[in-house]
Order: structure tokens, then C-alpha cells, then sequence
């Protein structure tokens, strides 16, 4: 075990699959002196046949990734922040989500697309998205949104060894958040949901960097009696919807923390999914705690006001257990 | 809009050229590509093909003038109007039929269609439904290529109208200062859809190449000759490690944007039937028979009887085609992720 | 009251909101001859300064629509496919959802973009999306889905007339289906869904193309003696929430019908809004009929088999009715 | 790289150039620009902006050589790195100074920040954060001012790493077909973030619009006379109805990329001290009040008038923007939508 930041977990994980495989590649723009520091001291180490800088072309980079990938190599392209995978688009839904299908299975696309997501940093409205929704209903992307260092290595490991594109998500600002790392081979699998805390009276699904509000809320009504079980699905597709509906066979109420934007968003869909399949097992409402249909502002009060923090999750819990246990 | 094509050289000179025997798999190629296409025309009019057709009447030029310098181990791009470059660069036809008429035997088992057909183990990346999306996936390609160092190139066909989409500005500033192994063929056929070239691109097209310092050349891409000899020395200088070139090579589209065309018209015109008729007389078939002929490469005799395999080949992938099984309806749900190694 | 093709009532639509008004502008690839049929004739009637063709060039289409909005024109951009959509984004993603937040308010962008979507004709993946979730989630934009001739033109309208930006798609295919258009001005409110068939046994949200299909499904339910209330929503941005409540309040039982694919659908998101707000009205599981998470294969059959038709309907709903009523 | 830039052309030559009171508006915006950022340099360091800021210290004369010609009516597209656009087309220092602040007496009520000052009622469209996409919004503006007939102009601004992003070509593209009144101002300092311009851009950059027939012109962006002059002449064509223009104005970034890059990098370095001292020499603003005394256009006197007044407008401005009240937390929920008419 060795404390590490989150971001160098992934470098970590970058670098022991550049050193296993000499087909992976990386590139992106400025991941020489690696801007985001997810990818330092990696160029120094391959040098320029395993990772350069690009120029800067989101639509070629997403579309060379298809084009490297059917040629043999595994890619990992790094976008930087993930509104840049808006310029990008054209390649991720026409192409990286399609192209299997479309040549009736011929084509392997073995891309790992990294990026960071969310607000809280004052970077404003293109600097803050959190876009689950557009990768998760594409339909042929894996998606991870690993929540501490030990799962940033091994989900990142996971997705360069996948013969499928997958997207990790870098939670903005957990980044820099450390924790321990197992020593030597660690791979977590994609579809598998962490219990973070253990409870019974309801179900926190918490998702990327909502994981520490959740967890402080948990902790906060713990001392009001209140047990709750927090759930890190880990990875957005695959889903562990098993997971989900255990707990919530427990717990019997479900709370989903998403800092997407409401509509349509990843906290939609696992609602959707146990209002249809565990409907049985639900004592109530299906709360949603989400960042509202707006474009993230820069004002550090007006962003911590629309992106869910401890005290609207603790409002969601509190809310979800005073109800009656009988149905009106 | 001035092509910059020498109209006037000598129709006969094989010079420096192809081989008779090269020259003969060329017209080969060119044939086997229109009488398929003749075939999907008629079929498409009849109601037999589920999905559009965009047909490569006219062009055939090109697509067998670039792909005899290719092998199996190469890579192309191909676009929207595909059925030429998969040809061309050796896919099965029987199997490419068999995916128009979404047959479970089709190269893609009937999930692509017409607009998807690839076959990977032949470098063959893939027609491709959107207008430029080619063009960075071949720069990947020849980037892999190029990492793997041993004198693969990639090719990447596009029309006049996906050259104004800005991933040709990209991929030719990547390719360049990368001196990736990609050649830019540019089918310059007059139109995007219904609107004139003229109306939607501004300046040469190889203008766009030459502001990067790549080689660049407007060829005549009806005659196969000139296209095979623009293309035979771009591959050569990629796969010596010389990097990127360009070459833009006019034609002409003779049947319309898909067989759909005129439904969709209803009486809208957008060309005059006289230009077409002029074009038809600059059928690269027929120029490159009359060439092959004057200049005594082949004679009649040898010439129709390319004719004659290539009219069984079609008529056998057609019945192959219809022969076929419906696709496996359930296939998408299977198919869309590769299984994990264990 | 004139019967009159989907398509052509857009085309109406536009031209009626060109008359009365000189800013409106019109642009896009072959919107001359128009290629899709919603703006046929309107070259001829208003001429380039009104109405031309582009480079194809998404990128741009949606970009210059910002700059020409901010310049105090309405732009009306026509995308043909949805998918096209996808090779735009960036201006979508990044300014239109986003501008008028990041200025404070200064700007209005009244752009309507207007692009077919959904499968059915065998144009295989890549000409066949359902492109909901991404726009919904973005925010700031304004989602018009017209079922109906009468709604076309009166949805194109209002989102012409809007100060904001609105996608109007047209579903493939029902462009070519006639309906009644009432004469005179005609306009749809946003966020007014239609009853299109009265029940009280169950509530089946149709959208778009989905339409048909669910009036079907419920014409033969009746035969069985299960009455099905059927709700075409017009708009998902903004959505009629209170509708679908109050229908689901009369039927206890909900089923969303949608073309999109099922992960991050819209269909998740009204299953979501209806587990969190109308929870206590519900008597059993809500039920989504969806595309599974494939891209749209290219053979009929196997197209037919992945969207949702007429049978899955049928048994979805007999399945949600079936249920007993007291929860387990 | 040559930058095809005439170092060794007289410094004191303001001869068919501004007049005098032109040139001392000229020198007036570039102070100004100059001593608000190094102001948001030492805030931005003290932890007092909530956000990123992005300057453009070093590179003044070509917003105040450029805006000196656009009125309140013109339109202007900007980067990231936007201040300096901001505050040369006339926007108001101190909403600028509040939003960057957070304030709600922010040119954007503080929901936009550095990264997206605008002001709409000066035709200033926005700084943008997304690289490149000031290009499409400029080219749309620029078609509504061709529309509207009477004489507007738009201006993009935007980097040499921005010049690499497909749009570039696509919006010269549709300019030159449609012959719209846009400026193209590429700033070319050098870098993208920490990515020299030599590894990520071939060729020319002004090449890229001489292949759509653009007048291109390749310039010394230091000196703030020959960009007054070339812009000047863009401009006049543009208004006259003469087309899109494009301007090369080579220049440097003295700061970081942005203020955090000393964090960001730790350690990791991408250029040269002697290569951003040699710059430092190469100051904009000391050379043009050098080259305003020798001619004796403006004393010191003068200069230092000017200097004063700038400082005082500045300290107001951070009074301003101190004195602020918070954003209002609410008020994204309020404007995401523009109300619609009843
Ligand atoms: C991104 C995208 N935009 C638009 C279309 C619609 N479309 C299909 S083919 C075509 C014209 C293409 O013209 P060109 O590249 O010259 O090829 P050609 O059809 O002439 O061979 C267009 C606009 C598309 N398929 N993809
Ligand atoms: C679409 C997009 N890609 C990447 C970035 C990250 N980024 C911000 S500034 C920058 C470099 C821009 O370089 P240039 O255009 O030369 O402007 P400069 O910073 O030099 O003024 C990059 C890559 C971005 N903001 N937007
Ligand atoms: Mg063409
Ligand atoms: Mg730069």
C-alpha cells in the first residue's frame, strides 16, 4: 500500500500498461509536460513513439483514435476537460460508439478516452460539465468515474486492457485527493458498485465526485439515527444495477447524487431502473439530487449553490425516511 | 471553376505506365466496379435493396488507379458512395452484395448496408455515412502504420464537398508534422448532393494541401493512367517515409447523389442533362478501352472476355445475394462490445 | 382545415414565420432544392438573402448560428440527420446552452434547429439516432418533438418566434404522413402535452415517432378490454410534468414509449420524474419501452427487431396492468 | 520558424499612420490593458479571484491596434485570454474588473468570469473558452452585419494554437464564398498552453487563408502602428464590402499560460528565460512611447498623463469590484432561458 494522489494513480495505471503492452499509445494536447498532471513524467519515460502532444483538434483526435485503434494499437487519448468532448463529438457518437456494430463485429476499438469532468473549481459554464448522459446513451461506450485512487488505477487499468472504447472520467478536484493503492497488480473490473459505508434505513447511490458529500452526509445522520448505505457504482455502463437493488431491498429507499444535470441525467437512469425493477422493494420516492438544468456559473456562491453538496443530500435522505412507510 | 487538368494529352501513351498486365487488372477493376453498381441501380429501381444506394458511376477511375498500388496490409477510408473503393481495394464482392441486401452472409452480416461496407483483413476501414469522417481515421491509420515502420501507407478517399469539412484542415496539419504515410485522394465530381461545387468551395481544393508544404497534384480522374500514375508516386513517397501527399482528381458523378434522387427532387434540377451527356462521353471505361486498344495492349478478344468473367462474378454474387438469409435480428445486442479477455 | 404532410407543414411554419418577419434567416446544406422536403419552395419564394446553401460543415452551421443570433437575426439551421448533430456539437454543447448564462443574461439566442432523427428506413447507424439525451441534459435548450402536421407547424412557429434556442425534429418518416393543419395562424404551445386517446387503466407516454405505434398497441388493447390513455408529450424541453401526473394519477400505471436508447432516455427521465413526484399514484413498476444500447443495425429486420414497436408496447402495458395491486 | 516579419524597419515612423491623437489612444489602451492585468496578476496571486485568469501581458498592441478601428456597432470575438479584446473595444474596466471578481456588478453579473467577459451593447461577443470557437460566431455575426447592409464589421481574435482547430478553414471557407466582412486576427504568440506553435503547426499559418484567395498579411504584432495599419486596411475592406482579410501578428505571451502554471508545471518547463526576457525587450508599450517621443508626438509630459489617469481608472475599478456584492446564487435558475413574449 502507498498513498497516492488520485491523478498519479492513473498515471500509475498509464504507465505499468505502456510497460506491459508496447501497443499502447497516448496523446492529447499537452500531455508531454502533462497539463493535467495525469500523465507526468510519461513522455520522459517512452518518449515520442508512445506519447505526444497534438494540436489542437478535438475532431481529429477522437477520429484518429478509431483509425490508430483498427490498426492495431491501443489508444489513450487525453481530452483534458470533458467539454472539449463536445468538439470531439463527431468521432465518439458516429464512429467509436457505432463502428463494431456497423462491420458486423470485424472491428475491435480498443480507446480509452480520459478526461475531467464537474464544477466546484470556478472555472465556469466550459470548463464544468459532467457528461454522462451523451456517453451513456450511446450505447457502445464503457464509462468509469472512479472516486479514489486504489479504483483510479485499477479501472484505468481495465480500460486499456478492454477491447472496447472506454471513457474514465476524472472527477475534478479528487484529482488531488490521496488515498492508499494497493502494491503490484491491481485491476479493478467495470460493472462491479463499491459499498462505501454499510446501512440499512436508505440507499445513497453516489456518483464521481459526489461520493464525499454522500459520504459526509451519511456521517451527519448517522449521529441523528439515521443509517444510510452509500453506494460508488464505479462504472456508469457497465451499470451494476444488482448492486443497487440489493441495497435498496435492504434500505427499501433510494437517493441518487448525481452532479449532472437533472434532466436525463445518469441519477435519471438508475431511478428509472429500479423503478421498474425494484419497484417491489421500494418503501418510497426516488429522490434525485442533481445540479438543476443550468449552465454551471462562475461565482464560486452561485456554482457550491446549483452543484448538490452535503446539506441538499442530508435534506434528500431526511426526507426520503420521515415519510410514512405505507403507501398513500 | 478552372480544373487545372492538361485535357489534351495524348489519349494513347501507357509509357512509364502500367504493364499490359497491370493495365489489364486496372480496366479489370473498373469494370467489375461498374457492373456492379449497374446492377444495384437496377436493383435499387425495383425495390430489392433496403437502404439507399449512392452509386460511383463515372468515377471508377479512381478508386482502381489508387488501389493497384495497395496490398491487403494497407489501409483505406472510403465514404458514403463506397462500393468502388471496396472493390478496388480487393473485398469480397459476393460478400459486399450479400451486405446490400442485408444478408446474414454480408461482409458486416447485414448490420452496415450499403453505406458501411468494410472488411477489415483487407485494410479496408470502411465506407462511412458521415461527410469527412474518414479523413481522421485514416490519419490514425497511417499513424499505426507509421509507428509500426514498415512502409504501410493509408489512403484516404473523400468528395469535393467533405473536403470544406475542417477535419481536412486538421489531418492534413497532423499528417504533415508527423510525415505520417496517408494519401489524400480528393474525388472532386462537381457536387455535394444537389449544390454545385463552385456555389460551396472556395479556391482549389489542393491549394488547401500545398498551405502545409504537401505535395499536391489536380489530376484528370478520368483517365486511370493519370490517376494511376499520380498515385503510384504519392504511395511510393509514403511508404518511403516521405510523408503525406495530396491528389485531387476530377470527375463527374453521372448518376444522381443516391438512386432515391429523383423522388426526392420532385422536378428540381440542379444540372443541366447536357453536362451529364458530356461527361458520359468521358466515361474512363471507355477511354481507357479505346486506349488499350490504339496502343495495342490488348486486343478485343482479351478485353471482352474481362468483360464476359466480370458479368459472371456479378451474376454469381447476386444470386449468392439472394440466396442469402435474412440477418440475424438479434445480432445488434451481441454485437455491440467485444468480449473482455477473461 | 387543409390535410397536409408533416414536412410540409414545417415548410408552412417557416414561411409564415419568414412573412411576418424579416430577420428570419435560413441556412444549412441543400436547403435550396432541400433535400429533405421541409423547405421546399422557400429559395424560390425569398431568395439568398433569406435562405442558402453551406459548405457541409456542421461545425460551423451551429457555430455561426450563435454569431448570427447575437446579431439580431432568428436563424433557422437545417441539420437533415440527427446525426449530424453529433459532428456540430460543439457550438451546441459549448455556446448555444451556455451563452446566455455566461453573459449574465446578455444575450438571446433565437436559433431553431431543425434535423430528422429515429430509424425505420434502413439508413443504418449512422443516419438513425435519437438524439434526446444530449440535448436534454444541456440545458439551455428548448426540445420540440411534432407528432402531428398540426403540431409541426404550430411547434416550428413557436420555436421560430422563440427568443431561445429550440431543436424541432421531425421524426423520420412521419415527415411523409398527412394530417389536418387548421387554417390561419396556428401555434403550439411549448410544454403542453396532447391526450391523443382517453383511458384510465394505464398511462403510455409516446414520443415522436412512438406515437403511432402506442395508438395502436392501445386500439388493440382495448379489444382486450384494458383502456390506455395515451400522451404525446410535444415537447420534451419543456416538459409537461403535470400532464403525465395527472394521467398517471387516473391509471395508477405508467409505460414510456421512446425510440431513443434506453440508457439516459428520455423515457429514463419522465420514469424518474414520475418515481420521484407522483410515487404515491403509482400501483406498480414503471415500464420503458425502448431501443436496447445498440447502435440501429442496418437489415429491417434486425431494425425492426431493436425499436420499439406496436407488440412491445402491448406487452408492456398488459404486464403493468396484469400486476396485482397491493405492492410486495 | 521565420516570421516574415520586417524587424529593421524604423521605429519612429508614424508617417501614414494614426494622428497624433489617434496614436495617444492607441498608447492609452494598451496602458490600460496593461496595468489591469498586472493588477490581476498580484490579486490573482494573493488567492483574491475565484478562478483562472489568462493574460495577455506583452501582446496589447494587437487588440488596441485592431479595436481602434471597430466602433461600439462592430462585432468582436475573443479567446480565453480576453481581457485585453475586452477592454480595446470599449468595455466598461470596471463591470470587467467586478465579474472577474465574481461580483454581481459583473459585466456578466459574475456568472461568467475571466474566461467569458462580454458585452453585448459593444458588439464585444464574448471571451471564449472554448479554443477556436470564436471563429463560427464571428463568421455568423459577420453575415448578419452583411445582411443588415450598412457598413458593420466582425473581428476574431484568436491564437496560433486556435489556427489548428478545423473551423479556421471552414469559416474561411464559407467568408470568402459569401464575402463577409470578418477580420481574422490570428495572435500568434508562440504556444498553446505549454506546446510550442513549431510542434503543432505546419506551414503558415496565413497560408491557410491565401488557399481560399484571403488576403493575407504577415505582421510584427509588437508594434502597434503596423497592426493599427493592417487592421486598419482589413477593416476599410471589409466595410466596403470587399470581403474577409486575414492578419498574422506575431507576438509573445510573457506570462504563463495562465497564472496557476508555475503550480501547475512544477518544475516541468517549456521555454526558455532567455527567450522571454529578449521579448520583454520587444515590449509593445516601451516601444511605442519610445517611438512617440522620438516623434515627437507625445512628451513625456504627456505620456505620463496618461499613465496617471490609467492607474487611477484601474484603482477604481478594483475599489469597484472590492466594494461588489456576491453574485446571486439564484440567479442561474433565473437566466438560463430569455423570457418569452406573451
Ligand atoms: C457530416 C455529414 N453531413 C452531411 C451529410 C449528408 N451528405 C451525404 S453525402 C453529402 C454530399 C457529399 O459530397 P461529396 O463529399 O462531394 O461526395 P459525393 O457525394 O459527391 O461523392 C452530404 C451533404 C453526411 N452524410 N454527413
Ligand atoms: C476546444 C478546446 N480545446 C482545448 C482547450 C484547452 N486550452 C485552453 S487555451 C489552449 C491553448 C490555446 O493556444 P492559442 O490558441 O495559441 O492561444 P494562447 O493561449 O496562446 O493565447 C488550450 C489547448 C480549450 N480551452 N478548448
Ligand atoms: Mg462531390
Ligand atoms: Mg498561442
Amino acid at each position: 500500500m502507498a498513498r497516492t494522489r488520485l491523478i498519479q494513480a492513473i498515471r500509475d495505471g498509464v504507465v505499468e500498461e505502456m510497460e506491459r503492452d508496447a501497443k499502447v499509445v497516448v496523446y492529447g494536447e499537452d500531455v508531454e509536460l502533462s497539463i493535467v498532471g495525469d500523465l507526468r513524467g510519461v513522455h520522459e519515460r517512452f518518449g515520442p513513439g508512445r506519447i505526444r502532444n497534438t494540436p489542437i483538434c478535438e475532431t481529429t483526435l477522437t477520429g484518429m483514435a478509431v483509425g490508430l485503434a483498427a490498426a492495431g494499437y491501443h489508444v489513450v487519448v487525453q481530452m483534458m476537460f470533458s467539454n472539449f468532448l463536445y468538439t470531439g463529438m463527431d468521432a465518439i457518437g458516429n464512429q467509436m460508439s457505432k463502428l463494431r456494430l456497423m462491420t458486423g463485429g470485424q472491428v475491435e476499438l480498443p480507446i480509452t478516452v480520459i478526461a475531467t469532468f464537474g464544477g466546484g473549481a470556478a472555472n465556469a459554464a466550459q470548463h464544468s460539465d459532467t457528461p454522462y448522459a451523451m456517453l451513456m446513451n450511446l450505447g457502445g461506450l464503457n464509462v468509469a468515474v472512479p472516486t479514489t485512487p486504489a479504483d483510479a488505477k485499477g479501472l484505468v487499468k481495465t480500460a486499456i486492457r478492454s477491447r472496447n472504447p472506454c471513457f474514465v472520467l476524472e472527477p475534478n478536484g479528487r484529482g488531488g485527493e490521496a488515498g492508499e493503492v494497493p502494491d503490484g497488480e491491481h485491476l479493478v473490473p467495470f460493472g462491479k458498485a463499491a459499498v462505501r459505508r454499510e446501512g440499512d434505513a436508505a440507499t445513497v447511490v453516489a456518483i464521481g465526485r459526489m461520493l464525499k458529500p454522500a459520504l459526509a452526509a451519511a456521517a451527519s445522520l448517522e449521529t441523528e439515527g439515521v443509517s444510510v448505505e452509500v453506494l460508488d457504482p464505479r462504472t456508469l455502463v457497465p451499470f451494476d444495477e444488482a448492486a443497487v437493488l440489493a441495497s435498496v431491498e435492504k434500505t427499501g429507499r433510494l437517493i441518487v447524487v448525481d452532479e449532472a444535470r437533472e434532466c436525463c441525467s445518469a441519477a435519471s437512469q438508475v431511478a428509472a431502473v429500479v423503478a421498474e425493477k425494484g419497484f417491489s422493494l421500494l418503501k418510497g420516492p426516488i429522490r434525485r439530487v442533481t445540479t438543476p438544468n443550468v449552465a454551471i456559473p462562475y461565482a464560486p456562491n452561485a456554482e457550491a449553490h446549483v452543484i448538490p453538496g452535503k446539506a441538499r443530500i442530508v435534506d434528500a435522505v431526511r426526507g426520503s425516511v420521515s415519510r410514512s412507510e405505507v403507501l398513500v | 471553376m478552372t480544373t487545372g487538368l492538361d485535357e489534351t494529352a495524348p489519349g494513347g501513351r501507357l509509357g512509364g505506365g502500367p504493364t499490359p498486365s497491370e493495365a489489364l487488372r486496372l480496366y479489370e477493376s473498373m469494370v467489375l466496379i461498374r457492373r456492379v453498381e449497374e446492377r444495384l441501380r437496377d436493383d435499387s429501381a425495383a425495390g430489392k435493396l433496403p437502404g439507399a444506394v449512392h452509386l460511383y458511376i463515372g468515377e471508377e477511375a479512381i478508386a482502381a488507379g489508387v488501389c493497384a498500388h495497395l496490398e491487403d496490409r494497407d489501409y483505406a477510408t472510403s465514404t458514403h458512395r463506397g462500393h468502388g473503393h471496396f472493390l478496388a481495394k480487393g473485398g469480397d464482392v459476393r460478400k459486399m452484395m450479400a451486405e446490400i441486401w442485408a444478408r446474414r452472409e454480408g461482409i458486416c452480416q447485414g448490420m452496415g448496408g450499403s453505406m458501411h461496407v468494410a472488411d477489415l483483413a483487407r485494410g479496408i476501414l470502411g465506407a462511412n455515412g458521415i461527410v469527412g469522417a474518414g479523413l481522421a481515421i485514416a490519419t490514425g491509420a497511417a499513424f499505426g502504420a507509421k509507428l509500426d515502420g514498415d512502409g504501410k501507407v493509408a489512403v484516404c478517399f473523400f468528395g469535393d464537398g467533405a473536403s470544406n469539412q475542417g477535419a481536412l484542415m486538421e489531418t492534413l496539419n497532423v499528417s504533415a508534422l508527423w510525415g505520417l504515410p496517408v494519401v489524400f485522394v480528393c474525388e472532386h465530381n462537381g457536387f455535394s448532393e444537389f449544390t454545385p461545387a463552385a456555389d460551396v468551395t472556395a479556391g482549389r481544393i489542393a491549394d488547401r494541401a500545398r498551405a502545409f508544404s504537401i505535395p499536391a497534384t489536380e489530376i484528370d480522374g478520368n483517365d486511370v493512367t493519370e490517376v494511376w500514375r499520380a498515385a503510384g508516386e504519392a504511395i511510393s513517397r509514403a511508404r518511403a517515409g516521405g510523408g503525406p501527399s495530396f491528389v485531387e482528381a476530377r470527375t463527374y458523378r453521372i448518376q444522381g447523389h443516391f438512386e432515391a434522387e429523383p423522388v426526392v427532387l420532385s422536378g428540381g434540377r440542379y444540372r443541366d442533362p447536357d453536362e451529364i451527356e458530356s461527361w458520359r462521353r468521358n466515361d474512363p471505361i471507355a477511354r481507357f478501352r479505346a486506349r488499350l486498344l490504339s496502343s495495342s495492349v490488348a486486343d478485343e478478344t482479351a478485353l471482352d472476355g474481362v468483360e464476359a468473367a466480370v458479368a459472371e462474378r456479378v451474376r454469381e454474387a447476386v444470386a449468392y445475394a439472394e440466396a442469402g438469409q435474412p440477418a440475424d435480428p438479434e445480432l445488434a445486442e451481441k454485437l455491440m462490445f467485444a468480449p473482455e479477455e477473461a
